[in-house]
C-alpha cells in the first residue's frame, strides 16, 4: 500500500491531522469521538491489526488526559501513534477492546494509574496496585513525596565515621535528610505551593469520596 | 498535617533468656547455640539487583559454604531471610508471609540501602522504607549494591550475634516478633489496610511455644481478630 | 547366638552407620567444593547441620502420617543397616538376603512418600512421582544386577557371597560388566546429578523436601547418612568382596561412594524420560551382557 | 452324611433361605450368620487341609452314562475358605449402612445378596467337582452367577462390560467343551484320571491343541493374557463388597481349574517336554511367558487409571500373573508362593476394594481426580488402605512380600533372569500405582466439598479391619498357611516347602519373616525414638498454611496435584502398550462380523455374485489340491 493510499484512507476522518514523523512512523490528532472509527478503518482497510499499546499523559494545565494507540501494521512494518484529548474532569472514554482484544489490558492499567474509566471494557478493576485506594499514582496532583513522607518513616543514620569525615571536610554533600524534609533539590515555590496544598486537603487520601 | 504516631516498640531489654542452674543444661544450650552460629541455611528473597551479589559470595571466589552457610529453597528450611533490595509494597506481604513460615530461631537480613531506607526508591509511593517496621531485622548490610565481603562481613556479624545468644543481650532479633507482634502489626495493617493477615496464627504460635510477651497482644491484635478467618489444624477424627 | 551379641548389634549397627555416614556427606560436599574451587564446609559440618536442626525452637507438623512418614524413613534405614553384613556383627544379617534387603530399601521411599503426601503441597507431590518413576527407573539395572550376583555366588544371602569372594576373586573381577552396570544404577540410587529431577531446587523447590522443617529435615539428613552407607558397604559386598575387618571395608565403601559424587558434580540433570531413557538403555545393556558371560 | 455332606445340606439351605427371605434386616443377619457357619465347617474340615486328605461326598448322579461326583482335597478347601471368608467380609460389608445406602440409591439389596450367594454355591461346586463333568457343570454356574452380579450396576458401562465378558465366557466354556470331547474321545470317560491317559496317547499336535483348548478355557476366566481385556472393567463396574468379592476369588476359579487339570493330570513335567521352537521355549516355559506378561501389560494399565475402582481391578489381573508364574516354576518354593499369592491377593485385595467403597459410600465418586486430603477425616480406612497397599506392593512385613519373594526366590534358583525382570517390573509398577491410589484418595488437599466426610459406620469397618488383620498376620506368621500350601502340593504332585512359622527354610537364604519383621518394626521404633524425643515439639498447622512461593492459599486455591501422576513415565512409555491389544481385540471382533455378514448375505443369496466367486474359489482350490496330491 502506497503512503498516498494510506493517506486517503486517514484522511477520511474530517478532522485528523497527520504528521509523518519518519516513513515508518505517523503520528495522527483525532478527535475523540473519531478515534474509534479512525482505528476501525485503519484495522480494516490498512492491515493495521497489532494494538501495541496504549498510554496516557496527564496534561495537568490544560486540564486534559491525552490517550495514545500504537497501533502495528506487520505489512507496511508502520506504526500509527493516534492522539487524543480527553476531559480531565470528567475522564472516561469508550473500550477498543471489541477491535482489539489486548486493549483490555492496557485499559485496565490506565484506569489504576490515570483513573480514566473506559466504558464497556470487560475488567475495569485493580490491575497491579491491588493495596492501593488513593488518587491514582501517575496523575500531575498526586505527590508521591508527600504521600511517601506522610505513610513511612525513615531510618536514622549518622555513623561516627560519616561525622568525622564530614568534620574533616569531605563525606556527603547534601544530607539525605535535607532532601527528604526541606525539598532542597526542588525550587522553594514548588516546595510552597506544596505546603499549601497539604494544608487543603490531605494528600493522596479521600480521592473520589 | 500530622505524621502518623506510631507506636513506640516496647522495651527490648527483657529478652534476655534466663540461665538453668543446672550446669549441664548450660553447656547443653551453649552447644545448640554453636551449632546453630555454624550452620545456617539462607533463603535468598531476590527482590532486587542485590541478588547479583550472592553468587559471588557462594561460589568459588569467596565460598560461603566454609562458613557454614549454603542457599535452601523454601521457607520452611531457611534459618536466614536475605532481603535483597527494595520492598515494594505489595512484595512485603509475600516478605511477611514467608517469613513467618519460617522456623524459629529465623535471623533476617537486610541487603542493599533499599531495604533501610527505600534507597534510590526513596519518593516512590509503592516502595516500603524501612523494613525493620514490619518484621525484626538482624543485620543491615547497606551499599548499592554492597560487594561480596560486605555481605560476608554481615553474615559473619550475624554469627557472633547467634553465638551470644544467650549471653548478651544484644542477640538475635526473631524473639522480638513474638513478644511484640502488635506493634508489627500495627506496622503492616497501616499498609495493607484492615483486612491484613495471612495464613500462619503468629499468637498462636507464641503461645503454643512460650513466647509471648507484653507487646504480643494489643489494638492492633484485636482489630486482626475481628477480621481474621482462622485456620485450625485438621484433626484426625474417628 | 547370645542375646547381648543380638543387643549390641541392634544397637551398634544403626550407630556405626550413622557415624560413617556423615564422614560420606563430609566427604560428599568436599568433593563437591574441590570440583568447583571451594574450601568446602569444615570437618564437623554435618553434625552442626543436624544437631542445629534438631535444635530448631519451632516446626510444623501438617499431622500425624507427616511425622510417621519420617519415622518410616528413618526407621526403614535402620532396619536395612541391621540386614547389612560388617564386620564382626553378621548374625542378624543371615535373617535377609538380598532381596529382602532390596525391598527393606523401598520402604524409607515409601514412608517418605506418605510423609510428604499429607504436607498437601504439589511440589512434594511431583518430586514424589519423579523420585518413584526414578526409582523404576534404576531398579531394573539394580536387579538384574542382583541377579547376576546372587545366581555366580550361588546364594541370596549377602554373607554367602561375601565368603564366596573372599574365598575366590573379587566379583569386580569375576563379573566387570554387572560391576558397571551396578555402579550406573547406583548412582541413579543415591539421587545424585544427572538422576537428581526430583530435588529439582529451582524447579520444583526441593520436591519432597519442601515442607520439611526443623527435626523432620532432621531426620532426612540422617537418612541421607544412612543411604550412602547403605550404598556403599551394599556395593562393596556385592562385588568389592565385603570386608574381613572394618579396616579393609571403609575404605572400599568410601570409594564406591566417592566415584558416583565425582562424576555427578560434572553433569546437569536429565528430565525424567530422558533419565529412564538412558537409565534402560546402557546399564540394562551391560548388565545383560554380563549375565551373558556367567550364565 | 459326612461333613462335606453336611456342608452342602448347609450352603444349600443358605441360598434358599436367602432367595426367600424378603425382609432386608433379617436377610442382611441371616446371609452373614450362614457364612459363619460355612467358615466353622470349613474349619471342622481342616484335616483335609492339613492332612491332605479328601473328603468325598456320597452324593453322586448318574447322567447319561457318567457318574458325576463331588469331593473335596485340599486344594478344594484351600480354595473354598478363601471363597467364604471373602464373602462373608462382603456380606458382613453391605448389611450395615451400605445396604440403606445401596437400596436409597435404588438398588435391589436382597438381589445383590441372592448374587453374592449364588456365586458363592456355583464355586463351591465347581472347587468339589470329581470329575470333569461335574467340573464342566461348576464352570458354567459360575460364569452365570458372576454374569448376574455383574449386570446389577443400572449404568451402559457395565451392561457393556457384562456382555463382552459373556462372549469371552462362551468362548472359554466352548474350548472347554472341545478338550472335554477330545479326552471323550480318547477314552470313552470323563474322569479326572483319563486325562492323563488320554494326553499320553495323543501326537505331539494333539498335544499341543489340547493343552491349549484347556489352557485357553482357564486363561479366559483368569485374564491371562492375551484375554485380560474383559475383566477388570467388569469387575469394578460392580456394586460395591460385589466388586470386592469378585476381585478377590472369583478369577481365581481360572486358577483353580489350570492346577487340577494342567498340573495335576496333565503334568508340568509333560509339558515341558513339549518343544515349540527352540530348545528353550517349550510348553511350560510359553505359559511362564504368558503369566510374566500379565504381571506387566495390566499392571501398567493400571498405572494410568484414574479410577480407583478399575485401579485395583487392572492390578487384579495382574497379580495373577504372579501365582501362575510361581507355579510354573515346577519346584517347590515357587509353587508354594504361587499358591499362598492366592490367598495374600485375595486378603488385600478385598480390603482395598472396600476400603475404596468406603471412600465412594461417603464421597459419591471414586474418580482420583476429584478425591484427595481424606486421612484427617477417614483415618481406619486409611489404614486399611496402607496395609493393603503395602500388601499389594509386596514390601515386608505384609503377606504380599512373603509370596512374591518365594516367586522370586525360585525364579533366582531356576536361573530366569528375564522372569525375574518381569516379575520385578511389574512389583515396581505396582508399587507406583497404588502410592497413586492412597495419595491421590488420602494425602494431598482435602477438598472444600469433603470436609463434613466422617469415618464410615462400624458395620463396614470391622470387615476391613478384619481383612487387614489377616493381611498382616499372615504376613508375620507365614507359617500358618504354609501347612496347607504344603498338602497341596502333596495332593497335586508338586515338590513339597520345607516351611516353619516364620517362613521358609531353604539353603543358602531363607526367610524368616519374624525376624524380618522383627527388624523392622526395631528401626520404626529406633525411629519413633529419635523423632520423639529429640528435637522439639511440632506445631499442627492448616494445610493452607503452606509453602507456594509467597502466594497465598485460600480455598478458592486448588493446591494438588492429582491428574496425570506420572507424566514423565507415561511419555515415554505411554505409547508402548497404549491399545496394542484393543487393537487386536477389535481386528477379531471386525474380522468375525465381516465373516457373519459374508455368510449371511450369501445365506439369504442377496449377492449371487459372492456365492459364485465362493464356489468357484473352492473349486479351483480342489483342483489344486487334487493335481498337487497326484504330483506327489
Amino acid at each position: 500500500m502506497s503512503l498516498e493510499s494510506l493517506n486517503e484512507i486517514l484522511n477520511k476522518i474530517n478532522t485528523i491531522k497527520i504528521t509523518h514523523k519518519h516513513k515508518r512512523r505517523i503520528r495522527v490528532d483525532v478527535k475523540a469521538d473519531s478515534l474509534t472509527t479512525l482505528l476501525e478503518l485503519i484495522k480494516g482497510q490498512a492491515s493495521f491489526l497489532h494494538l501495541s499499546a496504549i498510554t496516557c499523559v496527564d496534561w495537568i494545565e490544560d486540564n486534559q488526559f491525552e490517550l495514545v494507540y500504537h497501533v502495528w501494521s506487520y505489512e507496511e512494518n508502520c506504526l500509527i501513534s493516534a492522539h487524543t484529548r480527553i476531559d480531565r474532569d470528567d475522564a472516561k472514554f469508550v473500550t477498543v477492546y471489541d477491535l482489539y482484544k489486548p486493549a483490555d489490558f492496557f485499559e485496565r492499567d490506565i484506569y489504576e494509574m490515570y483513573g480514566v474509566f473506559f466504558i464497556g471494557s470487560p475488567r475495569m478493576e485493580k490491575f497491579i496496585l491491588t493495596e492501593w485506594f488513593g488518587m491514582p499514582p501517575m496523575r500531575k496532583d498526586f505527590d508521591s513525596e508527600a504521600y511517601v513522607q506522610e505513610t513511612f518513616n525513615w531510618t536514622e543514620y549518622n555513623p561516627d565515621w560519616l561525622q568525622e569525615l564530614s568534620d574533616q571536610g569531605g563525606g556527603i554533600a547534601i544530607k539525605p535528610e535535607d532532601i527528604r524534609l526541606s525539598g532542597t533539590l526542588h525550587n522553594k515555590a514548588t516546595h510552597r505551593e506544596r505546603e499549601k496544598a497539604k494544608k487543603e486537603h490531605v494528600v493522596g487520601k479521600g480521592w473520589k469520596s | 498535617m500530622m505524621k502518623k504516631e506510631l507506636k513506640i516498640k516496647s522495651n527490648k531489654t527483657n529478652q534476655q533468656k534466663q540461665k538453668r542452674t543446672n550446669p549441664l543444661a548450660n553447656v547443653f544450650d551453649d552447644f545448640i547455640d554453636f551449632c546453630q552460629s555454624k550452620s545456617l541455611f539462607m533463603l535468598h528473597y531476590c527482590t532486587g539487583c542485590g541478588a547479583i551479589e550472592l553468587p559471588p559470595a557462594m561460589t568459588s571466589r569467596f565460598d560461603m559454604e566454609r562458613l557454614g552457610i549454603q542457599p535452601m529453597v523454601t521457607p520452611r528450611q531457611a534459618d536466614i531471610l536475605l532481603v535483597t533490595g527494595y520492598v515494594s509494597v505489595k512484595t512485603l506481604k509475600r516478605v511477611i508471609l514467608t517469613y513467618e513460615q519460617m522456623q524459629a530461631p529465623k535471623y533476617v537480613i537486610g541487603i542493599c540501602s533499599c531495604t533501610v531506607n527505600g534507597g534510590m526508591y526513596w519518593q516512590s509511593y509503592a516502595t516500603a522504607k524501612k523494613l525493620n517496621e514490619y518484621m525484626p531485622v538482624d543485620v543491615y548490610i547497606a551499599g548499592c549494591m554492597p560487594r561480596p565481603e560486605a555481605v560476608l562481613e554481615g553474615l559473619n556479624r550475624l554469627k557472633n550475634n547467634i553465638k551470644n545468644d544467650r549471653k548478651e543481650q544484644k542477640g538475635s532479633a526473631w524473639k522480638d516478633y513474638y513478644k511484640n507482634y502488635d506493634y508489627y502489626l500495627g506496622n503492616q495493617q497501616n499498609l495493607f489496610g484492615k483486612e491484613w493477615q495471612t495464613p500462619v496464627d503468629v499468637i498462636a504460635e507464641a503461645k503454643l511455644y512460650g513466647l509471648e510477651g507484653e507487646g504480643t497482644y494489643g489494638e492492633n491484635t484485636k482489630k486482626l481478630k475481628m477480621v481474621q478467618h482462622p485456620l485450625l489444624p485438621q484433626e484426625m477424627k474417628l | 547366638m547370645s542375646f547381648v551379641e543380638i543387643i549390641s548389634e541392634l544397637v551398634l549397627m544403626p550407630l556405626i552407620a550413622f557415624v560413617v555416614g556423615l564422614m560420606m556427606v563430609l566427604m560428599m560436599r568436599k568433593i563437591s567444593a574441590r570440583l568447583q574451587r571451594r574450601i568446602g564446609p569444615p570437618f564437623f559440618q554435618p553434625i552442626y547441620d543436624i544437631v542445629k536442626l534438631y535444635g530448631k525452637d519451632t516446626q510444623v507438623s501438617h499431622g500425624l502420617i507427616h511425622d510417621i512418614g519420617i519415622v518410616m524413613a528413618v526407621g526403614g534405614y535402620i532396619g536395612a543397616e541391621i540386614l547389612l553384613p560388617v564386620p564382626g556383627m553378621e548374625g542378624i544379617a543371615d535373617k535377609g538376603g538380598i532381596i529382602t534387603l532390596s525391598y527393606f530399601l523401598m520402604i524409607p521411599s515409601l514412608g517418605m512418600a506418605l510423609g510428604v503426601g499429607q504436607c498437601a503441597n504439589p511440589n512434594g507431590s511431583i518430586g514424589i512421582s519423579r523420585a518413584l518413576t526414578a526409582m523404576l527407573a534404576y531398579d531394573i539395572p539394580f536387579i538384574i544386577v542382583v541377579f547376576g550376583a546372587a545366581w555366580h555366588y550361588e546364594s541370596t544371602s549377602l554373607i554367602g557371597m561375601i565368603e564366596y569372594q573372599q574365598a575366590n576373586a573379587w566379583g569386580i573381577i569375576e563379573m566387570p560388566f554387572l560391576a558397571i552396570a551396578g555402579l550406573f544404577a547406583l548412582q541413579g540410587m543415591l539421587g545424585k546429578q544427572p538422576f537428581e529431577i526430583y530435588i529439582a531446587p529451582a524447579e520444583i523447590a526441593t520436591g519432597p523436601m519442601v515442607e520439611m522443617s526443623g527435626k523432620y529435615m532432621g531426620g532426612l539428613f540422617v537418612m541421607q547418612t544412612f543411604q550412602l552407607y547403605t550404598a556403599g558397604v551394599l556395593y562393596a559386598s556385592l562385588f568389592l568382596g565385603g570386608g574381613e575387618s572394618w579396616l579393609d571395608l571403609l575404605p572400599k565403601a568410601f570409594l564406591v561412594v566417592a566415584i558416583p559424587m565425582s562424576i555427578a558434580f560434572l553433569f546437569p540433570r536429565y528430565k525424567t524420560e530422558d533419565l529412564i531413557r538412558i537409565l534402560w538403555k546402557w546399564p540394562v545393556m551391560l548388565a545383560l551382557i554380563g549375565l551373558a558371560f556367567i550364565l | 452324611m459326612n461333613l462335606l455332606d453336611q456342608f452342602f445340606v448347609i450352603v444349600a439351605v443358605a441360598l434358599i433361605s436367602i432367595a426367600m427371605l424378603r425382609n432386608i434386616k433379617v436377610n442382611s443377619i441371616v446371609s452373614t450368620l450362614w457364612y459363619v457357619l460355612m467358615v466353622v465347617m470349613l474349619a471342622r474340615m481342616s484335616s483335609v487341609a492339613y492332612n491332605a486328605d479328601t473328603i468325598t461326598s456320597a452324593f453322586s448322579i448318574e447322567l447319561l452314562g457318567f457318574r458325576m461326583y463331588w469331593k473335596f482335597t485340599a486344594l478344594s478347601w484351600f480354595f473354598s475358605i478363601i471363597t467364604v471368608v471373602s464373602a462373608l467380609a462382603s456380606s458382613l460389608f453391605m448389611s450395615g449402612d451400605w445396604g440403606k445406602q445401596y437400596r436409597q440409591q435404588g438398588g435391589n439389596y436382597g438381589l445383590l445378596q441372592l448374587a453374592l450367594i449364588l456365586n458363592v454355591v456355583s464355586m463351591l461346586i465347581l472347587l468339589a467337582s470329581g470329575d470333569l463333568l461335574s467340573l464342566f457343570i461348576g464352570w458354567e454356574f459360575v460364569s452365570w452367577a458372576s454374569f448376574l452380579m455383574m449386570v446389577l450396576m443400572p449404568s451402559k458401562t457395565a451392561k457393556k462390560a457384562a456382555v463382552k465378558y459373556v462372549i469371552y465366557a462362551i468362548v472359554g466354556a466352548m474350548a472347554l467343551l472341545a478338550a472335554l470331547a477330545m479326552v471323550y474321545a480318547s477314552s470313552g470317560s470323563l474322569d479326572f484320571t483319563q486325562i492323563t491317559d488320554a494326553f499320553i496317547q495323543m501326537t505331539d499336535n494333539m498335544k499341543f491343541g489340547f493343552v491349549l483348548l484347556f489352557f485357553i478355557g482357564f486363561a479366559i476366566k483368569m485374564g491371562l493374557l492375551p484375554f485380560h481385556l474383559w475383566q477388570a472393567v467388569a469387575y469394578a463396574e460392580t456394586p460395591g463388597p460385589g466388586a470386592a468379592f469378585l476381585g478377590a476369588i472369583s478369577s481365581r476359579m481360572g486358577l483353580f481349574t489350570i492346577l487340577v487339570v494342567i498340573v495335576q493330570f496333565i503334568g508340568l513335567g509333560n509339558l515341558e517336554e513339549m518343544n515349540i521352537a527352540l530348545p528353550y521355549l517349550n510348553m511350560k516355559s510359553l505359559l511362564a511367558w504368558i503369566a510374566a506378561l500379565t504381571t506387566i501389560i495390566p499392571t501398567y494399565i493400571a498405572l494410568q487409571q484414574h479410577d480407583a475402582k478399575r485401579l485395583l481391578a487392572w492390578h487384579g489381573v495382574g497379580q495373577g500373573g504372579y501365582m501362575l508364574l510361581g507355579i510354573m516354576m515346577y519346584d517347590s518354593i515357587g509353587s508354594a508362593g504361587g499358591l499362598m499369592h492366592v490367598l495374600n491377593h485375595a486378603s488385600y485385595q478385598a480390603a482395598l476394594f472396600l476400603t475404596v467403597v468406603a471412600v465412594v459410600y461417603r464421597t459419591g465418586t471414586s474418580d482420583l481426580n476429584k478425591l484427595g486430603g481424606l486421612v484427617t477425616q477417614m483415618p481406619l480406612t486409611f489404614l486399611v488402605m496402607l496395609i493393603g497397599i503395602i500388601g499389594l506392593a509386596g514390601l515386608p512385613p505384609m503377606n504380599g512380600f512373603v509370596s512374591k519373594w518365594m516367586v522370586y526366590r525360585s525364579l533366582l534358583v531356576n536361573g530366569e533372569p528375564l522372569l525375574f525382570v518381569a516379575a520385578v517390573l511389574g512389583t515396581l509398577g505396582t508399587i507406583l500405582s497404588v502410592y497413586k491410589l492412597i495419595h491421590n484418595t488420602f494425602l494431598g488437599q482435602l477438598r472444600v466439598e469433603h470436609q463434613q466426610v466422617r469415618e464410615v459406620p462400624w458395620s463396614m469397618m470391622v470387615p476391613m479391619l478384619g481383612l487387614s488383620v489377616i493381611v498382616f498376620i499372615t504376613g508375620f506368621m507365614p507359617g500358618l498357611i504354609l501347612p496347607w500350601i504344603a498338602s497341596i502340593q502333596e495332593t497335586i504332585g508338586l515338590p513339597v516347602v520345607t516351611y516353619h512359622l516364620g517362613g521358609i527354610e531353604y539353603a543358602k537364604g531363607g526367610l524368616d519373616m519374624i525376624w524380618v519383621s522383627g527388624i523392622l518394626f526395631y528401626g520404626f521404633g529406633v525411629g519413633a525414638l529419635i523423632f520423639y524425643f529429640l528435637g522439639g515439639k511440632a506445631k499442627r498447622i492448616h494445610q493452607y498454611d503452606n509453602y507456594a512461593g509467597g502466594h497465598f492459599l485460600s480455598s478458592e486455591v486448588k493446591y494438588h496435584y492429582s491428574n496425570n501422576f506420572y507424566p514423565g513415565l507415561m511419555h515415554l512409555i505411554g505409547n508402548w502398550y497404549r491399545g496394542s491389544f484393543k487393537w487386536m481385540e477389535n481386528v477379531i471382533v471386525s474380522a468375525l462380523s465381516f465373516v457373519s455378514k459374508l455368510f449371511e448375505n450369501m445365506y439369504r443369496s442377496r449377492q449371487p455374485v459372492m456365492l459364485l466367486v465362493l464356489v468357484a474359489v473352492v473349486a479351483l482350490f480342489s483342483i489344486y489340491k487334487n493335481y498337487s496330491g497326484a504330483g506327489s
